[in-house]
C-alpha cells in the first residue's frame, strides 16, 4: 500500500537540491553583507554639532588639511582644530552667522564642540598618521576626496583586509611626499614612480601582527 | 511521467531466497531484461540472476578521495603560503607534513559523501512512491516474504503470456502492479 | 476476505520447521527465529505504544542531568573559564580530558560496524547499530568541550577557513586544527554511516508501523526504500566502502587527538608512540563503555537471543587484548623516561608515581591492568554482571589516564619555580556528570524510536538466508 | 549572607550621635571602635554590598560579573556606539595630541626625596620613571615611585573635607582654624601641636619656624612608623651630635652589613644598589668583584646577594658587632661564640681593605650598634673616603619617638589645645604603649590631613584630604641632601590640599601652594632677576645644582657604649615595615599588594616569618596561625617557614591589618602595630608562642603549596636554570658555566633559518646583580595595565605579571650560608617559540624583527601556547581582571597598550608599544634607532642595571656585548627554542678563609 502520493518523488528530489543551494546562498549573502557600506559604515554621513563642509573650506578656500589637522605630521593622532583656530578666521568673516553660534559659544563659556568621530578604528588598532605621511601615503588614498565632502563621510572599508592591500603592496598607492596633502592629484604612470618611491622612501612592506595591533 | 502501458507490471512472490533466485534466473533466460527482485535483505547472487552486474560506485568514490585530498592541501598552502605568509616560530611557510592530517581527514570526508550520495544517485532514491507499493502484500518484502517483478515496458511483456509464465515458476501469487 | 491483508499468513505459507533440522545452529543468534519473529521481536520494542515506566525513570534522570550541564554551561559563558580549576600551569584539565575520554568511547561503534565487516565478524550484526549509535552520542558529547574550553567560544567560529575581512586564516600548523577537522569528519562519517544501516529498517518499520504519521515519518527516512536487487547490490558495496574509509579514519581520530600531547614540548607529552597508544586505549574504553550499555539492555529488553553469551565473550577478549596493549604502553612510558636519560622525562615519571598526584597513577593501574587480568577467565567473560564490573573498572581507569597525562604531565614541567596544583571545581563536575546526562538522554530516545538492533542483518543470519544451489 | 544578623543602619547611627553633644559622641564612637561587634558590623556592611555583586565578598568578583556582562554585551554589539572627539576650545603650547610629555619631579617617602620623570599624555600622568640626572635616582625608581601612579588615581582616595565625619568645606575648615587661632593667640600658642611624618622639604621646614616665630609656646612633633631614631642616637653616642651617613660603595672593596638591607629597603637604596652592583659586574677584562658579608635574621634582598651570610638573630648582631669591633681593635675583645670564627675572619678581611671598606648597621638595630659601626668606619680609615657624614636632610631631626612620648603626655595632661597631624595615620601606626588614639580624645581641636579617611581621621574633627605628590608644588632633599622641585602634572583629582597649605593657613598666608615653593627659592637662589629662567632650568632638570649637603668632619669618638644587659633568652621578634605597602600607607594600593614580597614571593598578607627548624620546634606549619605573647602584648598571625631564616626569631611586617582603608586593603594580614612599643623596641627578646588552632591560606606565586625542598633545590640545579659559580673558578676559566650541547644556537635544526635584517631585539639578564626586589614587575604592570587578580586568584595560581622574579636556594637549608639566587623570567621571545605553532588562530606569531607578538584581539583562548610554554611566562585572562568600570583607572592606563579582556592570552611583549614609537621616530628622520635611546620598562625602573635590552644586529650595542660573554647562557636550550632573553651566570666572591664553609659552588654548576 502507498504511504506517499506520486508528486513526494519529484518534490523529495527537488528539497534535496534545493537545500543546497539555500545553503549556498546563505554563505554567499553573510560574505556579502560583511563587505557591504552597511556593514563598514562607508559612505554615510555623519552629523555634526556644526555642519562643517570640507568641500568648501578646502576647494573653496583652499585651505591646506595641516592648518587644522596640525598634529598629522608628528603624531599618531591627526588632531582636531581648537574652537580657537575656527575663530582665527570666523571673528572677521560670517561673524553673525547663526550656523556658527556654537563655534561661538564654545569660545564664550570654554566649553569644546563635541565632533563625532567620522573614521573609527577598534581600540586594538594602532595607526600612526605621522609615518604614513612620512612615507608619502596621501590623504585621498584613505579618507577619499575630502575636498568634495560637504559632511565628511567615511570613503574606504577601513577593514584589515583593506589596510593589506597596501601594506603588501606600498608602490601601487605611494605618492611623492610633496603630493602627500594634494587631493587631485593623479600619477601619470604609478608602475614607474611607485617601485623608485618605495626605495627612495625606504618603505618596507610590514604585514606582521604587532605592526598595528599591541 | 507515465508509459502508454496500463499498469506497470507483474509482481510474483516467494517465500525463500532460493526459489526467487531460480525464478530470476529462468525469468531472465526467458529473454526478459526489465526484472527486478526485493527482498528483505540483500540475498547472494541475486543480482547475478536479474542480469545486474557491475557498479560504477568504487570509482566514484576514489574520484571523491582524490578531490577531497587536493583540496585540503591546496586550501592550507594557499593559506599559508601564498594569501598571508607569517613567521609562526620559526617554522618554514610551506611546513607540508603538518598539511597531511588535514588533507588525509578531508579527503575521507569527501570520499565517504561520494559512497553515500553516489548510490543513493544511482538507486535512483528517495523514491517515496513506486507503484510496486500499489500491491499490498509488498509490505511484506521488508519482513519475509520475496518479490520478483516484471516491468510492462519491457519489450517482451505480453499481459496474459507473462502472468502465464510466471505461474509457471510456481510462486505464492501473481499480481498486477496498478500504476 | 482480502487475499491481499497482509496480517494473515498466506494459505500456502511453508513452516520453518522442516529446514531448521538440517542445518547447524548459527551462534550468533538464538534458537528457533524466523525472518518474520526477528523483525516483529525488534520492531515491536520500537513500535509498540505504551512506553515502560523504567524507560521514563532512567530517562527523567538523564534528562536532569543534562539540565544541569546546560545550567553549568551558562553560567560559564557568564563568567568565563575562570569557574573552573584551571589556572597557570595548568591551563587544561577537566575539559581536555573530558574531551579525550569522550572521543576514546566514541571508538568502539565504527570500529566495531567498519573493522569487524572487513574481518567479516558476523558477531557484529547484533551491536553495531547499539555501539554506532553510542559513537555519536559520545563524540557529541566530546565535541562540546573543545568548544566550551576556550576563553572566548563566540570567537571559536575563527577555527573554521572561511574568507573574511581580516584576510586570515587558520592556522594549520596546529594539532588543535586537526582536532577540528578530525572530530568533525568522524561525526560526519559516523552519522551518514549509522543512517545509512537505518535506512532498510525504516523501511521495515514504515510497512510494520500502524498509525499513518508513523507511517510518514519513517517513511520520509527510509527513502522509499524497497529493497530492489539493484538497490542491495549498490547498497552493499557502498556499504563496504564506506567501511573500508571509516577504518582509517577511526584509527587517524585518536591518532590525531594524541598529536595535541605528541606534538608539543611538554614533558610526559612529547612521545612518539602516542598514536597507537592512544588508539588500543580508545578501542578499550569503547568496548568497555558498549559493554556498559549493552548489558543492562541485553537484560532490560529481553534480547539475550540477539546479544548472546558469545557476544559478552568476544568483547571481553577484546578489551582483554587492548587492555594489554594500553599496559604496555605504561610500561614502556616508564623504560624510555629512563632509557632517555632525559631529566625532565624522568622527573614526570617520578612525579606521576610518587609526586602529590600519586593516587590517580596507582589507582588508574589498578582499573586498567589490575582488574581486567580476569578477563583471561572463561568464567569472568561469560558472566555478564562481573564484565559489567570490570566495565565500570575500565571506564574510571581510562578517565584516570587521561588525567594524569594532562594535568600531572603540566602541573610540574620544566621550571620548578612556576610549579603549580591543580583542584577541579564544583563547575568542573557538573559539566563532566552533565555530559554523561547528554549522552544517556540521546541513548534513552535511541533505544526507544529507533531499532537498536539491525534488522535486515539479523535476517542474514538465519539459515534460510542461505542460497542453497541444488 | 547578613540574614538575621545587627546591620549597621547607617541612618540611624548617624542620628543617635547628632543627638548627642560632641565629647560624648567621640567616646561613644570610641567605645564602638574598640568594640569587637563594630568590626563585625563593617564587615557585615562590606558582605551586604557584594552580595548584591554575586557570589564572593571582594571587588574583583564584582568586576568578573561585570567583565562577564561586558562580554556577553560584546556579542550583541556589532555596531559599537558612537565616538565623539572633544578638541581643545584653546590648544595649550607644546602640547601635541597623541604624543607624551615628560615632566621632572620627585617623590618623598620618609622624608627622603627620590627624583622622577612623569610620563604625562594628553595632561594625564601615567608612568613614573627614574630621573638620571638625580643622584638618588640615576634614571632607576623603586617599587613605590612606580605604584604611586595607581595610588594618584585611586577612586578610594579621601575627597572632601569632613567636619565630624560629614561633608564640609576648605573654607569652613579655614574660618574654624582661625577661630581656634583667635583663643590660642594670647598665650603664645601654648597648647598648639603640629604632628608631621618626617619630611626634608626645605620649604616646610622654613614654613614651620615661621609658625614657631608666632607661637613661641606652640611645638613641632614628628612621626614617622619607619622611623630613624636609633640611626640618629647612634651617631649622637659616636659623635655628640646627629648626622647622616652617605656612603660611597664605588670605593669599598669589603662591604659588612649587620642587619641592614642598604640593598632594596633603606633611604637611597635605589643609589646604592646602582654603586655598589657597578662592583661586582664581571665582565670578560675585567674579572673583579667587591666582597659582601651580611649578617641577618630574615633573608633580604641584600642576604641574597651576599658572599658570606650569618643568619643569626636580630638581637645577637650587637655581640657580632662588638666581636668584629674588638678584632679590629674598637673597644674591648668580645667572644662571639658559635661565629667568633666569622668574625675573627671578617675583621681580617676588613683590616686587609682600610679605606676601601663600608661597615653598616640596620634601620632597627639599637643605637648602640651603629655607635659601633661608626666607630669601626672611622678605626678602619673609611671615614672621608668610603664614607662621609652630612647633617639629615629631615626639617626636623628629633628623635621621634620621644617626641611622640612627649606629645601623648601632653595631650593626657590636657595641655594640647589644637593638634594639627599632617599626614600620616599614627592613630594606627603609633607605638602602641602611647595608645596615642585615646590620648586625642584629649585634644579639643583635631585636624588630619590625609589621603584616606583613616582611624586617624575617624578620631579628628576635620579631616583635610591630602594631595598626592603629583598634585602639588613642593619639594625635598635626597639622600645625600640634593634638593628636587616636588612639580605637580595634574590639579588635584580629588581636591586635596598640601602640607604647605595647611601650614599656610595657620600662618595666615594666602599664598598658593605654588607661589610659596617659589618664592621661598627666589630667597634663596642667588640669580636674583633672572629667577625665572634658573628656576625653569631646576624643573627641567629634576634637580637643584649643588645643593646637597656639604661634608660634615666628625671625629667619632673611639669608644663605644658599653654593652647593655641582655634581654630575656628565647624566641626574638623582629618587627619591620612590609616590603610593599610599607607601613601600612600603601595598603590600598592592589599593585604593592600583589606584587610577590623578596625571598617569600608571598601577596597580600603578612605573616609570621620563621626558620623551618625553629617552625619544627614550635610544631607549626605554613598557614597555623599563631598568637605571640611579650609583656602582656599579643599579636596573631600565620607561620609562613623560611629556608635560611635565623633559628629563634620570627619577624613581623607591620603595616598590614588596617580597619578603616579601602576595599583593596580590606582584610589583608594582621595589624601588629599593637606589638610595637617605645619600650620594646623593634625586636622584641623572649616571647612565648602558642598554637590557636585557626589557619589561614597565604598566597605565594612560587612554589605554591609548599614545595619539597629538594625539588626545589636540586631541580633548579640539574636542570641548569641557575647557573653560579665563584669568581677564582671563573678566573680560572671563565667559560666555566658554559655546557657542552646547551648553546643558544647552533643546535641541529630541520629547518632553514629565518632571517632579520632589521632589527633583532634581545634582552640580557645579569643574575649576578639581581637583587630580587621586584622592581620590574610593578614597572611592568605599570607600563602595560597589567591588572591584579586579587588573593583568591593568587591562590589558584593566576597571578598575571609578565616578569617575575624566581627565588632559587643552593646548598643544604639548615646551612646559614646558603646561597640564593633571583632569576626575572620574561618572556624569552624564542626564535623558534613552541607556543606559536600550536595556537590555531594566528593569535600568536614571529614579527620581522623577532618579538614573538601576541594579537590579543585575534586570540580565543585555547591555552594550548601557555601549556607549550617551557618557561610559563604566559598568562591568561581566566576571567574578567581588567578593571573597565572605574572612571580614573580609565585616564591612568596607557594609552599606547591595549586593555586585555577576559578569555584572552597575554604576556611579555619586550614593550612592543615603544619599540614602535622608536622605530616611527627613527623612520622619520631616515635613521636606524640608536642604541639606548629607549628600552624597555622593566630595564628601565632596575635599579642595579641587571636587565639589558636593545638590538643584537647591531654588533656594539649593550645587549650584543654581553650575549658574547662568556657568562651568558640560555635558558631551556636543550629544547632549541633559541631564546632572545639570555642570562649572565651568578658569581660569588667567597673569602678564602671561609670558602670550606661556602656551600659546594658545583651544586648549580653544570656537571660536565
Amino acid at each position: 500500500m502507498q504511504v506517499f502520493h506520486r508528486s513526494a518523488n519529484t518534490l523529495s528530489r527537488f528539497s534535496i537540491f534545493g537545500a543546497v543551494f539555500l545553503v549556498a546562498f546563505a554563505l554567499w549573502f553573510v560574505y556579502q553583507l560583511n563587505r557591504s557600506p552597511f556593514a563598514t559604515g562607508q559612505r554615510d554621513v555623519v552629523t555634526q554639532p556644526v555642519p562643517f563642509s570640507h568641500e568648501h573650506h578646502v576647494s573653496g578656500l583652499g585651505i591646506d588639511c595641516r592648518y587644522c589637522h596640525t598634529s598629522v605630521e608628528t603624531s599618531s593622532f591627526a588632531g582636531i582644530p581648537p574652537t580657537a583656530t575656527c575663530m582665527n578666521c570666523h571673528k572677521q568673516i560670517w561673524t553673525g552667522a547663526a550656523m556658527l553660534e556654537p563655534v561661538r559659544a564654545s569660545l564664550r563659556e570654554g566649553e569644546p564642540i563635541r565632533w563625532q568621530r567620522v573614521h573609527r578604528l577598534p581600540e586594538f588598532v594602532h595607526f600612526n598618521h605621522g609615518i604614513h605621511i612620512q612615507k608619502g601615503i596621501g590623504c585621498v588614498s584613505c579618507h577619499g576626496r575630502v575636498d568634495q565632502m560637504p559632511l565628511v563621510w567615511q570613503e574606504k572599508p577601513l577593514s584589515m583586509s583593506w589596510c593589506l592591500e597596501c601594506h603588501r603592496a606600498p608602490e601601487e598607492f605611494v605618492r611623492p611626499r610633496d603630493k602627500v596633502f594634494d587631493m587631485t592629484w593623479e600619477p601619470e604612470d604609478q608602475d614607474e614612480i611607485g617601485p623608485r618611491l618605495v626605495r627612495d622612501y625606504g618603505i618596507r612592506s610590514k604585514t606582521n601582527c604587532s605592526i598595528c595591533h599591541y | 511521467m507515465r508509459p502508454k502501458t496500463e499498469t506497470w507490471g507483474l509482481l510474483a512472490e516467494f517465500d525463500d531466497p532460493t526459489s526467487l533466485i531460480e525464478a530470476a534466473e529462468k525469468t531472465r533466460e526467458a529473454g526478459y531484461t526489465r526484472i527486478d527482485a526485493f527482498t528483505p535483505f540483500p540475498v547472494e547472487g541475486l543480482h547475478e540472476a536479474i542480469g545486474f552486474h557491475h557498479t560504477k560506485l568504487p570509482m566514484i568514490v576514489l574520484a571523491g578521495g582524490i578531490l577531497g585530498f587536493v583540496t585540503g592541501f591546496g586550501m592550507q598552502y594557499f593559506a599559508t603560503v601564498i594569501h598571508y605568509p607569517l613567521n609562526i616560530g620559526g617554522r618554514p611557510l610551506n611546513s607540508w607534513p603538518a598539511w597531511i592530517p588535514i588533507s588525509f581527514e578531508l579527503a575521507i570526508l569527501f570520499a565517504a559523501f561520494a559512497a553515500i550520495f553516489g548510490m543513493l544517485a544511482l538507486n535512483r532514491l528517495p523514491e517515496p512512491y513506486h507503484p510496486v507499493f500499489n500491491v499490498g502484500r509488498f509490505v511484506l518484502a521488508t519482513r519475509d516474504q520475496f518479490f520478483l517483478s516484471i516491468e510492462a515496458s519491457d519489450p517482451k511483456f505480453r499481459r496474459d503470456e507473462t502472468r502465464r509464465f510466471l505461474e509457471a515458476l510456481r510462486p505464492l501469487e501473481v499480481s498486477d502492479v496498478p500504476w | 476476505m482480502d487475499p491481499r491483508d497482509p496480517r494473515l499468513p498466506h494459505p500456502q505459507a511453508n513452516q520453518p520447521g522442516p529446514q531448521t533440522g538440517r542445518l547447524e545452529r548459527a551462534p550468533t543468534i538464538g534458537p528457533g527465529h524466523s525472518f518474520g519473529s526477528i523483525t516483529d521481536k525488534i520492531s515491536t520494542i520500537v513500535l509498540t505504544r505504551k512506553t515502560s515506566g523504567g524507560w521514563f525513570i532512567g530517562f527523567g534522570i538523564a534528562f536532569a542531568m543534562m539540565m544541569m550541564m546546560l545550567y553549568a554551561i551558562g553560567w560559564l559563558l557568564i563568567k568565563g573559564v575562570g569557574i573552573w580549576g584551571n589556572n597557570n600551569p595548568v591551563g587544561w584539565a577537566f575539559d581536555i580530558i573530558n574531551f579525550v575520554w569522550w572521543i576514546g568511547i566514541g571508538h568502539a561503534g565504527t570500529l566495531i560496524s567498519a573493522i569487524l565487516l572487513l574481518l567479516r565478524q558476523s558477531w557484529r550484526t547484533s551491536i553495531n547499530r547499539f555501539a554506532e549509535a553510542m559513537t555519536l552520542f559520545a563524540v557529541a558529547c566530546a565535541g562540546l568541550f573543545p568548544l566550551l574550553h576556550v576563553g572566548r567560544p563566540w570567537f571559536a567560529y575563527w577555527l573554521l577557513p572561511y574568507p573574511n575581512t581580516m584576510s586570515l586564516w587558520p592556522q594549520f600548523r596546529s594539532p588543535l586544527m586537526w582536532d577540528v577537522f578530525a572530530v568533525a569528519t568522524y561525526a560526519t562519517v559516523s552519522l551518514l554511516f549509522w543512517y545509512i544501516g537505518l535506512v532498510p529498517d525504516f523501511a521495515t518499520l514504515r510497512d510494520r508501523a500502524k498509525s499513518r504519521p508513523w507511517k510518514i515519518l519513517y517513511g520520509f527516512f527510509s527513502l522509499g526504500w524497497r529493497g530492489s536487487a539493484k538497490h542491495w547490490y549498490r547498497y552493499e558495496s557502498a556499504y563496504l566502502l564506506l567501511a573500508g574509509l571509516a577504518t582509517p579514519l577511526v584509527l587517524s581520530v585518536h591518532t590525531i587527538v594524541s598529536f595535541d600531547f605528541a606534538t608539543s614540548v611538554i614533558p610526559g607529552w612529547h612521545t612518539t608512540f602516542f598514536p597507537p597508544y592512544f588508539v588500543a586505549g580508545a578501542i578499550y574504553a569503547g568496548f568497555a563503555m558498549v559493554l556498559t550499555l549493552a548489558i543492562p539492555v541485553r537484560k532490560a529488553f529481553g534480547l539475550q537471543d540477539f546479544i548472546t553469551m558469545r557476544h559478552l565473550e568476544n568483547m571481553g577478549k577484546v578489551m582483554l587484548t587492548t587492555g594489554l596493549i594500553v599496559g604496555y604502553a605504561y610500561v614502556m612510558e616508564v623504560f624510555y623516561s629512563w632509557y632517555s636519560g632525559n631529566i625532565y622525562e624522568m622527573y614526570v615519571m617520578f612525579n606521576r608515581a610518587f609526586g602529590p598526584y600519586w593516587w590517580t597513577y596507582w589507582l588508574l593501574i589498578v582499573c586498567n591492568i589490575v582488574a581486567p587480568q580476569a578477563l583471561w577467565f572463561k568464567k569472568v567473560r561469560t558472566s555478564p554482571l562481573i564484565l559489567f564490573v570490570i566495565a565500570m573498572f575500565v571506564n574510571v581507569g581510562m578517565w584516570l589516564e587521561r588525567f594524569v597525562i594532562i594535568v600531572v604531565s603540566l602541573h610540574r614541567d620544566f621550571l620548578p619555580s612556576s610549579w603549580g596544583m591543580y583542584s577541579p571545581t564544583r563547575w568542573d563536575f557538573m559539566l563532566f556528570f552533565g555530559t554523561i546526562g547528554l549522552f544517556l538522554t540521546l541513548l534513552f530516545l535511541f533505544i526507544r524510536f529507533l531499532p537498536m538492533i539491525s534488522i535486515f542483518e539479523m535476517r542474514t543470519l538465519l539459515p534460510e538466508a542461505q542460497v542453497h544451489e541444488d | 549572607m547578613t540574614t538575621g544578623r545587627r546591620h549597621l543602619d547607617l541612618a540611624a547611627f548617624g542620628a543617635r550621635l547628632s543627638g548627642e553633644n560632641a565629647p560624648e559622641y567621640w567616646r561613644a564612637l570610641e567605645e564602638l571602635a574598640e568594640d569587637p561587634s563594630l568590626h563585625e558590623v563593617l564587615r557585615e556592611e562590606l558582605a551586604r554590598e557584594s552580595a548584591a555583586t554575586g557570589e564572593g565578598v571582594d571587588r574583583r568578583d564584582f568586576l568578573r560579573l561585570m567583565g562577564a556582562s561586558v562580554a556577553m554585551g560584546g556579542l550583541a554589539a556589532c555596531t559599537p556606539p558612537a565616538e565623539t572627539i572633544v578638541p581643545w576650545v584653546d590648544a595649550p603650547e607644546q602640547l601635541v595630541p597623541g604624543r607624551p610629555l615628560f615632566y621632572a619631579s620627585a617623590m618623598e617617602l620618609d622624608g627622603v626625596g627620590a627624583g622622577v620623570l612623569v610620563e604625562s599624555h594628553m595632561g594625564r600622568p601615567t608612568k613614573i620613571e627614574g630621573n638620571p640626572d638625580h643622584p638618588g635616582s640615576l634614571g632607576a625608581t623603586d617599587h613605590f615611585a612606580q605604584a604611586s601612579i595607581l595610588s594618584l588615581y585611586d577612586p578610594e582616595r579621601s575627597g572632601t573635607v569632613r567636619y565630624t565625619g560629614d561633608v564640609s568645606t576648605w573654607a569652613a575648615f579655614v574660618s574654624a582654624l582661625q577661630a581656634t587661632l583667635q583663643t590660642l593667640r594670647g598665650s603664645g600658642g601654648e597648647g598648639l601641636r603640629v604632628l608631621t611624618e618626617g619630611m626634608s622639604s626645605p620649604t616646610a621646614g622654613s614654613q614651620m619656624r615661621e609658625i614657631l616665630q608666632r607661637y613661641p609656646a606652640a611645638a613641632w612633633h614628628t612621626w614617622q612608623p619607619v622611623t630613624r631614631d636609633s640611626v640618629l642616637e647612634g651617631s649622637r653616642l659616636a659623635f655628640g651630635r646627629p648626622l647622616q651617613t652617605v656612603r660611597h660603595f664605588g670605593g669599598a672593596d669589603v662591604v659588612l652589613a649587620l642587619d641592614s638591607d642598604f640593598l632594596a629597603r633603606e633611604p637611597g637604596f635605589v643609589r646604592y644598589t646602582r654603586d655598589f652592583m657597578d662592583r661586582r659586574r664581571v665582565r670578560a677584562g675585567a674579572a673583579t668583584m667587591n666582597r659582601l658579608y651580611v649578617a641577618e635574621s630574615m633573608p633580604t634582598p641584600t642576604g641574597t646577594m651576599a658572599d658570606h651570610r650569618v643568619a643569626i638573630p636580630a638581637g645577637e648582631i650587637e655581640t657580632l658587632a662588638r666581636a668584629i669591633a674588638g678584632e679590629i681593635g674598637v673597644g674591648t675583645r668580645v667572644d662571639a661564640g658559635a661565629r667568633s670564627a666569622w668574625a675573627e675572619a671578617v675583621a681580617r678581611d676588613l683590616r686587609a681593605h682600610p679605606g676601601r671598606s663600608i661597615v653598616l648597621a640596620g634601620e632597627n638595630q639599637p643605637p648602640a650598634v651603629h655607635a659601633i659601626v661608626h666607630a669601626i668606619n672611622a678605626a678602619l680609615g673609611n671615614a672621608g673616603r668610603t664614607v662621609h657624614y652630612i647633617e639629615p636632610v629631615e626639617a626636623n631631626p628629633v628623635n621621634q619617638g620621644e617626641s611622640m612620648r612627649r606629645l601623648a603626655t601632653d595631650m593626657r595632661a590636657g595641655r594640647v589645645r589644637a593638634l594639627l597631624i599632617l599626614g600620616g595615620n599614627p592613630a594606627f601606626t603609633a607605638p602602641a604603649d602611647l595608645e596615642f588614639a585615646r590620648a586625642m580624645d584629649f585634644v579639643p581641636f583635631r585636624v588630619h590631613l590625609g589621603t584616606y579617611y583613616d582611624e586617624t581621621s575617624a578620631r579628628s574633627h576635620w579631616h583635610v584630604p591630602a594631595t598626592h605628590f603629583l598634585e602639588a608644588w613642593s619639594d625635598t632633599r635626597a639622600c645625600d641632601g640634593t634638593v628636587s622641585i616636588v612639580q605637580p602634572l595634574i590639579r588635584p583629582l580629588y581636591n586635596g590640599a598640601s602640607v604647605h597649605e595647611i601650614l599656610a593657613a595657620l600662618n595666615e598666608d594666602i599664598r598658593t601652594g605654588h607661589e610659596i615653593v617659589r618664592d621661598f627659592w627666589r630667597e634663596r637662589a642667588r640669580t636674583g632677576a633672572d629667577f625665572d629662567a634658573t628656576w625653569n632650568r631646576w624643573l627641567h632638570d629634576g634637580v637643584i645644582p649643588d645643593s646637597a649637603l656639604p661634608p660634615v668632619s666628625a671625629p667619632a669618638s673611639g669608644a663605644i657604649p658599653a654593652a647593655a644587659p641582655r634581654g630575656a633568652a628565647g624566641i626574638e621578634v623582629v618587627l619591620r615595615p612590609d616590603p610593599m605597602i610599607h607601613d601600612g600607607r600603601f595598603a590600598n594600593n592592589s599593585w604593592l599588594q600583589e606584587l610577590p614580597k623578596p625571598v617569600t614571593k608571598l601577596t597580600w598578607d603578612n605573616a609570621a616569618l620563621m626558620s623551618p627548624a625553629t617552625a619544627s620546634v614550635l610544631k607549626v606549619a605554613n598557614g597555623d596561625v599563631i598568637e605571640i605573647e611579650a609583656g602582656g602584648r599579643t599579636v596573631q598571625a600565620p607561620v609562613w617557614s623560611v629556608p635560611a631564616h635565623a633559628d629563634d626569631s620570627i619577624t613581623l611586617d607591620y603595616g598590614y591589618g588596617a580597619l578603616r582603608t579601602g576595599e583593596v586593603g580590606r582584610g589583608t594580614g594582621t595589624d601588629v602595630y599593637p606589638f610595637r612599643t617605645l619600650a620594646g623596641g623593634d625586636i622584641v627578646r623572649g616571647v612565648t608562642v602558642r598554637k590557636t588552632g585557626r589557619r589561614v591560606r597565604l598566597a605565594t606565586v612560587q612554589m605554591h603549596h609548599e614545595l619539597a625542598w629538594e625539588l626545589a633545590d636540586g631541580a633548579g640545579a640539574r636542570r641548569n636554570i641557575v647557573r653560579s659559580g665563584t669568581l677564582d673558578r671563573y678566573r680560572e676559566n671563565p667559560e666555566f658555566l658554559r655546557v657542552p650541547g646547551l648553546e643558544i644556537k647552533g643546535g641541529p635544526s630541520l629547518y632553514p633559518e629565518w632571517p632579520y635584517e632589521t632589527y633583532a631585539w634581545g634582552m640580557v639578564i645579569d643574575t649576578n646583580v639581581c637583587t630580587g626586589c621586584g622592581i620590574c614587575t610593578i614597572a611592568c604592570q605599570a607600563e602595560n595595565s597589567i591588572p591584579v587578580v586579587g588573593k583568591e586568584q593568587v591562590l589558584v595560581g593566576r597571578e598575571m605579571h609578565w616578569i617575575r622574579t624566581d627565588h632559587y636556594y643552593k646548598g643544604d637549608p639548615n646551612d646559614p650560608d646558603i646561597g640564593m639566587y633571583n632569576v626575572p623570567i620574561p618572556c624569552m621571545h624564542c626564535e623558534n617559540a613552541p607556543c606559536e605553532p600550536v595556537c590555531p588562530v594566528e593569535a600568536t606569531s614571529h614579527s620581522d624583527e623577532g618579538i614573538n607578538e601576541m594579537t590579543y584581539n585575534r586570540c580565543v583562548g585555547t591555552r594550548y601556547c601557555a601549556n607549550n610554554c617551557p618557561y610559563k611566562v604566559r598568562r591568561f585572562n581566566f576571567l574578567s581582571y581588567a578593571d573597565f568600570e572605574t572612571e580614573s583607572y580609565k585616564a591612568m592606563r596607557n594609552p599606547d597598550v591595549t586593555v586585555r579582556s577576559r578569555g584572552v592570552m597575554e604576556k611579555c611583549t619586550y614593550c612592543i608599544q615603544r619599540i614602535n614609537e622608536h622605530r616611527i621616530e627613527a623612520e622619520k628622520d631616515g635613521r636606524r634607532i640608536r642604541d639606548g635611546e629607549f628600552t624597555t620598562a622593566c630595564a628601565q625602573a632596575c635599579p642595579t642595571r641587571a636587565i639589558r635590552f636593545g638590538d643584537l644586529n647591531d654588533s656594539d650595542s649593550d645587549v650584543a656585548r654581553l650575549r658574547a660573554e662568556p657568562l651568558n647562557y640560555g635558558m631551556l636550550t636543550e629544547l632549541n627554542t633559541q631564546p632572545r632573553t639570555s642570562y649572565l651566570g651568578a658569581l660569588k666572591n667567597p673569602n678564602p678563609e671561609l670558602a670550606r664553609r661556602a656551600a659546594p659552588a658545583s651544586s648549580t654548576e653544570p656537571a660536565e
